[in-house]
């Protein structure tokens, strides 16, 4: 902790890290114009209820504070674009957050439901994967008992496409003990 | 600038001057303000102060390949706002000319381009100039330089 | 006084032409057909005809040591002529000064004998007025709404640019073969000004300026779109290098063409083209045979599309193709009276030696006072897509009229 | 070019592994209005914007163009009725259109995938927009068969207008849209506080921390509350679900007793145009299930399933 | 033809003139400048001088620390002493930064200034490519030689001088266009100065109280109106609009047209027909905070006091026509339009207040939302004309709010609306009016919502400090939303108080937009109709932000006040008394001074085909009855558009002529000397 305060102090990133980091979120945001107004804050919904602060963490960004990437808050968006619709410098806090949060998905910050949900997609190809109950209900309002969709075909033994999901897609840095711990 | 950090080197040898008639106006007015606000950009520019670029006509810009000019451009007001009424657009016209004459002789019809630019704003005149170097290295990649034909 | 008159390549018009320095004048004259057999020995005059090619360059240094004067006859020595269009297609025709910087020049093809006569006994150069002030046509040079490829022949006092019928007569001084008096813009074959075809290029360039096109910016703040798109403007010029470099193009400071050639250069000239200047540049480039080339041309558009030719036409054509054959005659007995006459009185029908009131569908202009000019004008035609095919002569069209390829079996023109 | 009055139904997750019958109305709807509706086979996850954005953006980027893909096979427009997946696929779509670079990348790894390729030659449209706009009140009014008569909350969910300068659709602060449709089928919708703000499952927030997603949903539920509408209407089954699974917690947890139904506007369009109340599938639902559409019969009602 | 051989002859004969000065070889004087580092930081300033060295004619090649100092300037001028340098080359900076001053310098040593060609070094060379310093020299050095190639054969141009009328034209009648009339006025030179509206004043008429010093602007500005009004020297147009400008620089001609008034001048502004008109609209000059009639005054003060009829909303039942005791009333009047010279003219339209309805969030004028106003309003209220008697009520109920919120920032600062600009004095009014409600009302709330405060300047943090004092509260953040609770009907403005991090819900009685100041509507064709540039927000570009803000990017044009970009009154007053100096020294003086950088004809090549004067935009080309062209010397431009035109090349702009310009360009484009 103290040597992220070390950086707070200095400005400074450290050098082991891809320095792309903010050329990245440059590219897709104006994050430089930023002028600290707290349209962000004051529109997030999110924001109102816990400890997310928008234009602190656009703040921390810009001053290149990586503690931002453990920061739990980013996780707090709802991505419902409300700062984005109002920021007065076009800086699009949503998209940096979202860059933000990929960032620390690499690190391995990411909780353990995200993790899950990953899965399900993995090898269900849904989010939301489908239960027998519904399956009945589908079935009553005469629909076909399987939706047309990557499931059904994997419970046809056809499942190429899934298979190159858990191979090329979304991969997750290694769980890290005190997580397993949780 | 960006382009010639990306431009491969043998392209870039085959840029040395590039002839920009920039006309009084909002040419000028913009190569300065680009120059005042050191805007970097690629150093093959050559730039020639003329009254209007409707000052300009199909000799100079030959007059200036013939003698080894790897590409001409002409920087006018924006369309519409030319200061002496409608030189640029005369001047785009005459170039549209050129670029068919090029095509014609098969060449690429890049060695030769209208510009506009604002005064108040350097970057338009760097982008033209970036724009400028982008479009003739292209052109270069796929039917060589103006030179190599003769 | 000694002249030896050589003829290099191309047609052989300007040669002929040379016939009629013996009928006015005492001088001694040769004609070389073939400079290669010439051995050389010492003359005062040497007149070159044709175009040069690099392998003319021995022929030229033994002409240049031999000769104390050096006159560059026609428009295709002075200054490349009509054959250098194949350099669009990588050939290197060039002009007589190219090799021999201080011959002297008589423009325009063909080539004027006055002049020639001038030069040789070394008067003054004939004094010539711009082709506008003895043009009949008045101009108000307004910007041009539209640009036409041909027009109906009924108004004779507008200028041709007036009517969006590209002129490049504001270049030209005065000729003897004048176009223009048979409803045919000039070419600019005999120029008063340098690089003319690019100051023609300017001109009317700046006269479309009222072409209007929308105008749209890139975030870079660049409006070179503008001129990179196809618009009026150039669609309405399908051939520039043809219209407006056609005399002029090795001296007109252009860089060397890149397209890539058929492998004769006569067909060269011709591709790229358009259909409707076709006539007029076979009668350039046909010599002695350019009047049947010219007709073969015509004739196989004409029945391909059903234009019908009025029995008058027919006659005047029939007639043309008798008087090539007297004047090969009269050519090759070196009888400089006939051929005289013989011109003359092709000049009757076809207008001039370049056959410029010959068209598809008949004439351009009237040929006798008493006879119905009705009856053999020429109307505007469409351009039909498609591969015309004549006897010797084989050549397609695209949709825009412009010839793709061409294919003249006879050996040289 | 793609086809006429055909769409590519994407059936996204939550709609055909939640709530069938939206999906069920949405096909009665859609084909009484005399479109054709096209199965997309192997079809994904959208994925889901908040989510799997999150952790990658390029993979979020090729999932998508895979769904894209499929429906440029089918060469028709895509029809969603989730705005998730409406704003994954919309944005992607769009974005990949305009960007060479990420396509490059993309179809690159498409190969991977399955063979794919992202041509860009299809739009995006979400159920709504389609009912809203190219339908449009005008054209339901002589096609339905019953008329409400109630009051409804209308939620339009974040991502269905914004980010305002990607959907292009309308003003994301006061919009219309919904509202003006209803108002044919008879439903009053009544204006409450903080109407356009997030029902709080967004972004993967609902499954990173309930309690914060639950906690912005209880406010939004208590300004719900004070205008005591009929029922409430969504147009997204992320946003249904919240609601639903929402006032079970709120009713658990923090002793209110909530009991709106959440009805899709696919649902209400599809009772309206003479579908059975049975069809429409509150009795599936957790909120409100015994509640009745009723309203009056404007038309003899012909062919209802 | 005699016409034209006459013409050929003179010509030969000036020919012959300038040919014995052109024969005199040149011997040319190259000078390359330092510029402290700026140039010399990356151009090898010496190797360019060698360089110069030798090249043909040049006779001197020096380089210097600051050559626009006067010891530089000396060198130039010394080395045509001592040398005979009869051309010069300065490779410095700009043409149009230092060109003058070298240009001045060899005329003051009796050589014709356009023998002095400057060539850029600094911006097109050292400054944009500081990374690559050989290839900066070496550009430097070919830009150096095409400057010695075109001065080689660079000709004399003589100056004519151009008498100017004596009279200006002052567009629009504000603060800053009545001080520019009175200014001209005061120097002798008669003015005519035209209002769009009805009444002269503009903007500041309406304020209640100025800042820093809370004075009362009536008071302030009815000295300047009156004056102006009754100034002998001072045409004053109401309702009139400029139709057409032709002309240029010194000699304007000018065409206004007057909307009616239908009341006759004879009016004794008794009121009485306001008084017994039926129709009632709201009061465009009160910002719809009252009402007036269809014939009205725009308020008691207004200047002239003549009462006018608004033919749109009246509904012509005659009642004014039969009670005004003087028969001023007269439905019958035609809108005329005036035309006159003037030398110069000067524009002070002013500006608009930004309309908020465009930042939906606020739901500025949305029903439901009376309560959200903007400080112009507010200034309405409080001052002492108002229909309110100066107090702040809430124009939902007419109660006095307890919570009063202002918002700054509203469309200033602001990508999204195209603003990207700092009004710059809304942070100065809304403190001000801030502290005016707050010591009106001790117990209501004041509260500034800001991003940033900026009241520089003498006197205005002191402003600041005094609203503070008197217990106004700043909250840093910009609200995101104006949200109104259905059922309660309350307003709430959401912001978070980002130095304490804390999003906050303030209840707010009344919300007051700081709004932005926007260019004038109608400032479009008013722009086009005058030729004169835009900057990008939309404000009249001045011709040099720095050393000459008042003049326009056209000659003999001149900009006053906010529209040239947003001003406060004393900055506004400050300019439009600078803008009038500009304007009237030529009038003052009599004269301008005009190159004759003109086209010269070469009759010989010419056709008579005429195209020149196609395409010669300001018809400086005259054709005979042969059709023999001349050129117009006073009218031209030079622009050179001529040129490419002209088939035979016989048009020829002089000092760029084409073997002129060749020579540059042989030079630049690799062909010179240095690339062999």
């Amino acid at each position: 902790m103290s040597d992220v305060e070390e950086q707070h102090r200095e400005y400074k990133m450290d050098e082991d890290f891809d320095p792309k980091f903010f050329k990245d979120i440059e590219r897709k945001s104006n994050i430089w114009k930023c002028i600290q107004c707290g349209s962000c804050t004051a529109s997030c919904e999110s924001g109102r209820w816990t400890a997310l602060k928008t234009r602190s963490i656009v703040r921390k960004v810009v001053l290149g504070d990586l503690s931002v990437l453990k920061d739990p808050d980013i996780w707090l968006c709802t991505t419902c674009y409300q700062c984005y619709e109002r920021c007065p410098r076009d800086v699009r806090p949503t998209d940096v957050i979202m860059e933000l949060r990929n960032y620390a998905t690499k690190l391995g910050n990411i909780s353990p439901n995200h993790r899950a949900v990953v899965g399900y997609l993995k090898n269900t190809g849904h989010a939301v994967p489908i239960n027998d109950e519904v399956k009945k209900r589908r079935v009553e309002l005469g629909l076909e008992e399987l939706p047309p969709t990557l499931y059904k075909f994997k419970q046809e033994g056809e499942d190429k496409d899934l298979k190159n999901f858990e191979k090329h897609m979304f991969p997750l840095p290694p769980v890290e003990e005190e997580e397993e711990k949780k | 600038m960006s382009e010639c950090e990306i431009m491969d080197e043998e392209i870039q040898e085959k840029i040395q001057n590039v002839v920009v008639f920039m006309c009084n106006e909002c040419g000028q007015g913009s190569a300065n303000t680009a120059g005042v606000a050191r805007m970097a950009y690629e150093p093959a520019i050559r730039i020639i102060r003329v009254q209007c670029t409707g000052q300009i006509g199909p000799i100079q810009i030959m007059d200036a390949l013939d003698n080894g000019a790897d590409a001409v451009a002409c920087v006018g007001c924006c369309i519409g706002a030319c200061h002496f009424f409608n030189g640029n657009l005369l001047s785009m016209h005459r170039i549209k000319l050129m670029k068919k004459l090029f095509k014609e002789l098969g060449y690429s019809d890049q060695f030769v381009n209208q510009y506009t630019s604002r005064a108040a704003e350097g970057e338009t005149a760097v982008g033209d100039f970036e724009d400028i170097v982008e479009r003739l290295s292209t052109a270069i990649k796929e039917k060589g330089t103006i030179k190599d034909g003769c | 006084m000694d002249v030896k008159i050589f003829q290099f390549n191309g047609c052989n018009k300007c040669f002929n032409e040379t016939l009629l320095i013996k009928l006015d004048s005492h001088h001694k004259v040769q004609y070389i057909a073939e400079p290669k057999t010439w051995k050389g020995e010492k003359t005062e005059v040497a007149v070159i005809t044709g175009y040069i090619l690099p392998s003319d360059i021995e022929q030229l240094e033994k002409i240049k040591e031999n000769s104390a004067k050096i006159i560059a006859f026609g428009n295709c020595t002075t200054m490349g002529g009509v054959f250098a269009l194949a350099n669009q297609h990588g050939y290197e025709v060039s002009p007589l000064k190219n090799y021999i910087t201080n011959c002297l020049n008589v423009n325009s093809c063909l080539g004027e004998i006055e002049e020639l006569n001038a030069l040789i006994n070394g008067d003054e150069p004939v004094k010539l007025k711009p082709l506008c002030e003895v043009c009949h046509r008045r101009a108000t040079c307004d910007y041009l709404d539209i640009v036409q490829r041909q027009i109906e022949l009924d108004d004779s006092e507008t200028c041709y640019n007036d009517l969006g019928f590209l002129c490049n007569g504001f270049i030209a001084k005065e000729c003897k073969e004048k176009c223009i008096n048979y409803n045919t813009p000039c070419r600019g074959c005999k120029p008063m000004v340098e690089r003319s075809g690019i100051r023609m290029l300017g001109m009317f360039g700046t006269l479309m300026g009222n072409i209007e096109m929308a105008t749209e910016h890139s975030e870079k703040g660049a409006t070179d779109k503008l001129a990179d798109a196809e618009d009026d403007v150039t669609r309405s010029l399908p051939d520039i290098l043809g219209n407006f470099f056609r005399f002029t193009l090795p001296t007109s400071g252009l860089p060397k063409g890149r397209i890539a050639s058929s492998g004769k250069l006569i067909e060269d000239v011709f591709t790229g083209r358009l259909i409707e200047e076709l006539p007029l540049i076979t009668g350039l480039l046909g010599g002695t045979n350019s009047i049947s080339l010219t007709l073969k041309v015509i004739e196989s558009y004409e029945k391909a599309n059903q234009i019908e030719i009025s029995e008058q036409a027919k006659k005047y054509r029939e007639e043309l193709l008798k008087l090539e054959v007297d004047l090969k005659k009269s050519v090759e007995n070196e009888d400089a009276k006939q051929y005289k006459e013989i011109t003359e009185k092709i000049r009757k029908i076809a207008g001039n030696m370049n056959l410029s009131n010959v068209f598809f569908g008949g004439f351009k202009s009237k040929i006798n006072e008493n006879d119905n000019f009705e009856e053999y004008k020429t109307h505007v035609f469409e351009v039909v897509e498609g591969t015309y095919q004549n006897g010797s002569v084989e050549y397609s069209i695209d949709s825009d009229g412009i010839i793709k390829e061409i294919k003249i079996k006879e050996g040289k023109v | 070019m793609v086809k006429e009055k055909t769409f590519a139904f994407f059936l996204g997750c939550l709609m055909p592994n939640r709530y069938p019958a939206i999906e069920k109305s949405t096909k009665f709807v859609m084909e009484k209005l005399g479109y054709s509706i096209l199965d997309m086979e192997r079809a994904s996850c959208c994925p889901a914007p908040g989510v799997f954005r999150s952790f990658n953006k390029l993979d979020w980027m090729v999932a998508g163009a895979r769904n894209l893909c499929i429906a440029e096979q089918l060469d028709a427009d895509i029809l969603t009725v989730c705005n998730g997946c409406f704003g994954t696929l919309q944005e992607i779509n769009k974005h990949l259109k305009e960007n060479e670079e990420h396509k490059l990348l993309v179809n690159e790894k498409l190969k991977l995938i399955g063979g794919y390729e992202f041509k860009g030659t299809i739009n995006v449209r979400h159920v709504a927009e389609v009912l809203g706009y190219e339908v449009g009140p005008w054209g339901i009014e002589d096609m339905i068969v019953r008329k409400l008569n109630a009051r409804a909350a209308v939620h339009y969910g974040c991502h269905f207008l914004k980010p305002t300068r990607i959907r292009e659709i309308e003003s994301s602060e006061s919009p219309t849209i919904v509202e003006e449709f209803i108002e044919v089928l008879g439903v009053e919708s009544v204006r409450f506080k903080e109407q356009l703000t997030c029902c709080g499952a967004g972004g993967g927030l609902k499954a990173y921390s309930g309690d914060t997603s639950m906690t912005i949903f209880g406010e939004k539920m208590k300004n719900i509350d004070e205008v005591k509408p009929d029922f409430i209407l969504d147009i997204c089954p992320f946003c249904h679900l919240q609601f639903e699974t929402g006032q079970d917690y709120l009713n658990k947890n923090k002793n209110c007793n909530y009991d709106y139904p959440v009805i899709h506007l696919s649902q209400l369009v599809a009772y309206c145009m003479g579908m059975d109340q049975e069809f429409v599938g509150l009795q599936y639902q957790m909120m409100g299930r015994d509640y009745i559409f009723g309203g009056e019969e404007i038309k003899k009602e012909e062919e209802a399933i | 033809m005699t016409v034209k051989e006459e013409k050929i002859k003179d010509v030969e004969k000036v020919d012959k003139d300038t040919a014995s000065e052109k024969s005199e070889e040149p011997r040319i004087g190259v000078f390359v400048c330092h510029c402290g580092h700026n140039i010399a930081g990356t151009v090898d300033v010496a190797e360019v001088a060698e360089y110069a060295k030798t090249l043909p004619n040049v006779v001197k090649a020096e380089h210097y620390m600051f050559m626009c100092s006067k010891p530089g300037v000396q060198m130039v001028k010394d080395s045509i002493k001592e040398l005979g340098v009869n051309r010069t080359v300065v490779a410095s900076c700009s043409k149009n930064q230092h060109g003058k001053t070298f240009a001045r310098a060899i005329e003051e040593v009796g050589l014709n200034k356009h023998r002095h060609q400057q060539v850029n070094v600094r911006e097109y060379c050292s400054w944009v490519h500081q990374k690559e310093k050989n290839k900066a020299t070496q550009k430097a050095k070919q830009l150096v030689e095409a400057g010695v190639n075109r001065t080689r054969k660079l000709e004399d141009v003589e100056t004519q001088k151009i008498s100017t009328t004596k009279a200006a034209l002052v567009i629009g009648a504000g603060i800053a266009g009545l001080r520019a009339a009175n200014d001209l006025a005061e120097l002798g030179i008669p003015v005519y100065l035209i209002e769009k509206e009805s009444t002269i004043g503009g903007h500041m008429t309406r304020l209640n109280k100025t800042f820093p010093t809370l004075e009362c602007p009536q008071c302030s500005i009815s000295p300047l109106t009156n004056g102006v009004a009754n100034h002998p020297l001072i045409e004053l147009y109401t309702n009139a609009q400029v139709k057409e400008i032709e002309g240029s620089m010194g000699n304007f001609e000018i065409e206004i047209e007057i909307k009616p008034r239908y009341v006759k001048d004879n009016c004794t502004s008794c009121g009485e027909c306001a008084a017994h008109c039926p129709v009632e609209v709201p009061s465009e000059w009160d910002m719809g905070m009252s009402m007036r009639n269809a014939i009205y005054k725009a308020y008691p003060q207004a200047i002239p006091a003549t009462y006018v009829r608004d033919k749109k909303n009246c509904i012509e039942c005659n009642t004014c026509i039969n009670i005004c005791p003087v028969q001023a009333v007269d439905f019958s009047m035609q809108p005329e339009t005036k035309k006159f010279k003037v030398g110069s003219i000067v524009v002070a339209a002013g500006y608009d207040e930004y309309d908020p309805t465009e930042i939906e969030p606020y739901h500025y004028g949305q029903d439901g939302y009376e309560d959200v106003i903007t400080q112009l309003k507010l200034e309405r209220m409080l001052s002492p004309t108002s229909l309110t008697n100066s107090e702040v009520l809430r124009p939902s109920d007419g109660k006095i709010p307890k919570n009063v919120v202002m918002i700054q920032c509203v469309g200033s600062r602001n990508d999204q609306v195209g603003n990207p600009y700092c009004t710059g004095v809304c942070c100065k009014y809304a403190i001000k009016n801030a502290r005016i409600v707050k010591e009106m009302y001790p117990d209501t709330n004041v509260t500034i919502c800001y991003i940033d405060i900026r009241t520089p300047g003498l006197n205005f943090e002191e402003l600041y400090k005094s609203a503070q004092e008197v217990g106004v509260r700043f909250i840093r953040g910009r609200p995101s939303e104006i949200v109104k609770d259905p059922i309660s009907g309350e307003l709430r403005v959401i912001v978070e108080d980002t130095l304490s991090q804390t999003p906050l819900q303030l209840k707010a009685d009344l919300v007051v937009l700081s709004a932005a100041m926007v260019p004038p509507e109608g400032i479009g064709p008013l722009g086009s109709k005058l030729h004169v540039l835009r900057s990008k927000e939309g404000f009249l570009k001045e011709f040099h932000i720095k050393m000459n803000p008042t003049l326009s990017s056209k000659g003999g044009i001149f900009l006053a006040g906010t529209i040239q970009g947003p001003k406060d009154i004393s900055e506004t007053v400050a300019h439009a008394g600078s803008a009038a100096a500009l304007a009237a020294a030529p009038l003052v003086k009599g004269y301008i001074e005009k190159e004759m950088l003109v086209p010269a004809i070469d009759y010989e090549l010419c056709v008579n085909c005429g195209l020149c004067k196609t395409v010669c935009a300001p018809a400086a080309i005259d054709i005979d009855e042969n059709g023999v062209p001349s050129v117009n010397e006073v009218a031209c431009k030079s622009c050179g558009m001529c040129m490419p035109v002209c088939p035979t090349a016989a048009i020829q702009l002089i000092n760029f002529r084409d073997d002129q310009l060749l020579d540059e360009i042989i030079a630049v484009s690799g062909g010179g000397a240095i690339c062999e």
